[in-house]
């Protein structure tokens, strides 16, 4: 059975053209960049033509790039970095509800230092507000962090007019573009990004690698102390052929994917709509990512209806308490005042640049037959 | 992580045995919320056999997780034909048994089959008692 | 002009046989493992097998093993998390005078967040005196760390002595064994071991994976706050193909590639020495590291020593101030009482198994020309 | 990092230009230390011309990195022919430009063989005035 892929926010294969661009950096120009003779300096070489890759995507000419192992690491070392280096300044941190669990865990752990840290709520959509983000500024913020395009629900955050607002008040600006980053345009400069996440396998690349970028100038502590690799600011023996292998993602990344998914997703969410007792969470339209599809299927539960659809080919995923560790429902969904039994049964199809209509049209009628299936065996109404 | 069921889970899940509503049962458990994600509801046939009460017939209902609706499939299959008494004893170890484990984190929220039969059990046995009662007068 | 690398201490390239390994699970099995569909648990099992694979090759039963994106996060963490986790008990650390960049710098950044930290010196060969140790135990002492393997000068540390003294305190004992891991046995329950960290990319894996056994049931704060992965201890989603790298890598060494790597040493540093007003650092035998040779050569600045080798097709690595940022000698050539201007002249070549008799005889052939070249442009006498 | 020296810097690096000691120089010049890692010594032959000063024949010994070496050769080179007021005027960035660029870091380091010539030419001039002094006398 020739699987369908619907789960790409959660990571994406490799490109067999970005596999073929590491390749010779796992065995050939392998060299250590720290070294002196010439296999360091051609590691080095391509490095540095990778940075300037993917600085290009998002005008960054006021940033650095600072590779990392990833999206995790860069929001744990925006966070702990700013935090820590500039405490004298204040403790106060802004950030919302609906953040990707590393960037809340890491406020929570900075909470347990000592700093004070503000969770916005969401409305419905699970929008921020402009005016809720503004009030909660104060005289001891030093940085507020908003994620770009939500993971789960796909809502896409005004950060230009947050940033707008932080940097009124003097506070830097962090943003996750995990999900956003070659989905939707990104103009650091414009948009009033201090620091923003990226990661690499969620757009075809390898996993194990992502960036910060962060203003060129500013204070941050290292999460990573060593070597002093990264301009200081992340040591560790640079993963050449990983970030040689996301520069060719970034770089493959095109406009016409982007519709292509925004198309997919639309097919899909109308299809799934026509199942009775279901809705679409976060909004539709140009605010929504455009590989996103997240629906709520009433007296269903998530891991169930993920697991019929994945025995007949279907990957994708659930915000539902069954799937996680801790048993609680996604606290994105809560936040959209979701009540738990709602949020057991929302499940996420995220489309690629792969999928067809085909397999679109596939998904809805299997989609359908599950639901069905497990309404038939449940004993609520 | 992932979740990793066992071959006995997927197939009690992919195949429920003895699924859906029963029709004038004779007793009806019920346990779980929705809340919480899990709902089991089971239907009891009750006969005679020997002279003791024995589950003539059951079905259940399930809204929940794969776990759930397997651990529900596998006890009704487990106490068909026996007697209430032995139907009683039944644990979550036993049914977790029976499908070859349940990832630990399973153990003990989805795997409330037994509780729902038990609960049938009981009020099968306060029904009976009231009618007795009942007769009595 | 074939190259003769001889830097395998900074980095190897991948085996081919890694290489072959990992490539299905960047383009098939490319799931990610928090996933509920079948794509992720695909990819769970391969790492649960890399998993106990590597812990095997370190009796490492009483431990966990969690994979991070390299030495110098697992360093990073191993010091900054106990510290955190433990600062209740207490919040002196004891460490080296010979470590890694990134134990020291962590250390030094722990001070700065109010951590004492004792740095014991080492004697001429590098060793560290269990005198030294024991003594520098203090009630309050929560942690010491000290490097398996020198990645320097190739100094073996008696880290069985040193971790059986923690233990009689009370003490939790690391060791950073990114140089030792399939050279040197290690067994983390005879060798008194409660953290440890290995890599991949000394050992012919991929760059960007790592690992730290972590004994059970220690407390220790995470240092990448998230999604919980890897039991809660490091998360960010698993980087898959890494570390089934990193296990193929592992397994794939054996006995005899050390036995290898030790004669050919043995004849780099023969033939070495040869060339007058020149020296070994650190201890020669067992208790040196099988890929080490460190050479210091009177008169001679390694940085143009290194590149005049290069030249000639060879790669190694030098101590010399003129080769790091900071413009300061390796602090462990100093830490061994060499002076600056003997830290200079100083060069490490590291082999590897694919290195031959001939490579080495054609390098020390080399090495003697350019000594003397450098030496006779020298005005020092 | 790896250091990114230029073409012309590993050129003058792999064949250093008037390398080697003078026999009976008319001024030597030195600067740097052993323990900073550089050390350069300059010698001077002067001759005249048009009744000026002018440097007859250069020759450097350097200990140092590569760019220390370069940066001596490329000085000599520079400098042969000119008169002694022309050399004295050339600084680290003429150097520097010369073979296309130095690292940064390298700059302020072993950048230093200007300062090396100077100082020779300040030898020159102090022991040629002690001798017209002798002279004087
Ligand atoms: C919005 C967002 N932030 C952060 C992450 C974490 O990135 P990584 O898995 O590369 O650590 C993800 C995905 O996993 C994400 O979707
Ligand atoms: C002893 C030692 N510790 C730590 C490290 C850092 O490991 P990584 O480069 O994987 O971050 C290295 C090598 O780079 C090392 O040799």
């Amino acid at each position: 059975m020739n699987r369908i892929y619907l789960d790409t926010a959660a990571t994406t294969r490799v490109d067999p053209e970005v596999m073929k661009a590491m390749e010779p950096y796992f065995t050939r120009d392998f060299g250590n960049m720290a070294s002196l003779h010439s296999a360091g300096r051609d590691a080095e070489n391509a490095v540095e033509k990778a940075r300037r890759l993917i600085s290009g995507k998002v005008n960054g000419k006021e940033h650095r790039l600072v590779f990392t192992s990833g999206g995790t690491e860069s929001n744990n070392f925006a966070l702990k970095g700013i935090a820590f280096a500039n405490m004298g300044k204040g403790k106060h941190i802004i950030t919302t509800r609906i953040e990707h669990d590393c960037v809340l865990n890491s406020a929570r752990w900075l909470e347990k230092q000592g700093f004070e840290v503000t969770y916005l709520p969401v409305d419905r959509q699970g929008f921020v507000s402009t005016d809720d983000f503004a009030d909660a500024i104060r005289k001891d913020t030093i940085l507020a962090s908003v994620i770009h395009a939500n993971n789960e629900i796909g809502t896409i955050e005004p950060i230009r007019e947050l940033g707008k607002i932080a940097h009124e008040k003097g506070v830097l600006f962090h943003t996750d573009a995990c999900q956003s980053f070659t989905k939707v345009p990104i103009d650091l400069k414009k948009d009033n990004i201090d620091l923003m996440t990226v990661n690499s396998h969620k757009i075809y690349g390898p996993k194990g690698v992502g960036g910060l970028f962060i203003r060129q100038g500013m204070r941050i502590d290292p999460l990573l102390h060593g070597g002093g690799q990264e301009f200081g600011y992340r040591s560790g023996t640079v993963n050449v052929s990983g970030i040689i292998g996301f520069s060719k993602a970034a770089d493959m990344m095109k406009e016409n994917h982007v519709e292509h998914m925004a198309k997919l997703r639309d097919m899909l969410i109308e299809g799934a709509l026509e199942i009775k007792d279901s809705w679409l969470n976060g909004p539709s339209g140009n605010l929504r990512l455009a590989n996103n599809a997240h629906i709520t299927f009433k007296h269903i539960e998530g891991e169930s209806l993920i697991i019929h659809l994945d025995l007949k080919g279907i990957a994708s995923s659930t915000g539902s308490a069954c799937s996680s560790k801790t048993l609680e429902p996604s606290h994105v969904l809560t936040s959209l005042g979701l009540r738990p039994e709602e949020a057991h049964g929302s499940v996420r199809f995220s489309v690629g640049r792969d999928n067809t209509k085909e397999e679109i049209e596939y998904t809805i009628g299997a989609l359908r037959e599950s639901v069905e299936t497990l309404r038939k065996i449940s004993p609520l109404r | 992580m992932a979740m990793q069921y066992s071959r006995k889970v997927m197939e009690h899940f992919k195949s429920p045995k003895n699924m859906g509503e029963m029709k004038n049962p004779d007793a009806v458990g019920m346990v779980g919320n929705q809340r919480c994600g899990d709902v089991m509801k089971i239907y009891l046939m009750v006969g005679k056999k020997d002279g003791k009460d024995i589950i003539k017939d059951i079905k259940f209902q399930t809204y929940g997780c794969v776990s759930a609706i397997a651990t529900t499939s596998v006890t009704t299959e487990m106490v068909k034909g026996k007697t209430l008494d032995e139907a009683y004893k039944l644990t979550r170890d036993d049914v977790a048994g029976k499908l070859g484990g349940l990832p630990p984190i399973k153990m003990h929220c989805s795997n409330l089959a037994s509780e729902a039969l038990q609960d049938a059990i009981d009020n099968y046995r306060k029904k009976t008692a009231n009618n007795k009662n009942n007769e009595g007068e």
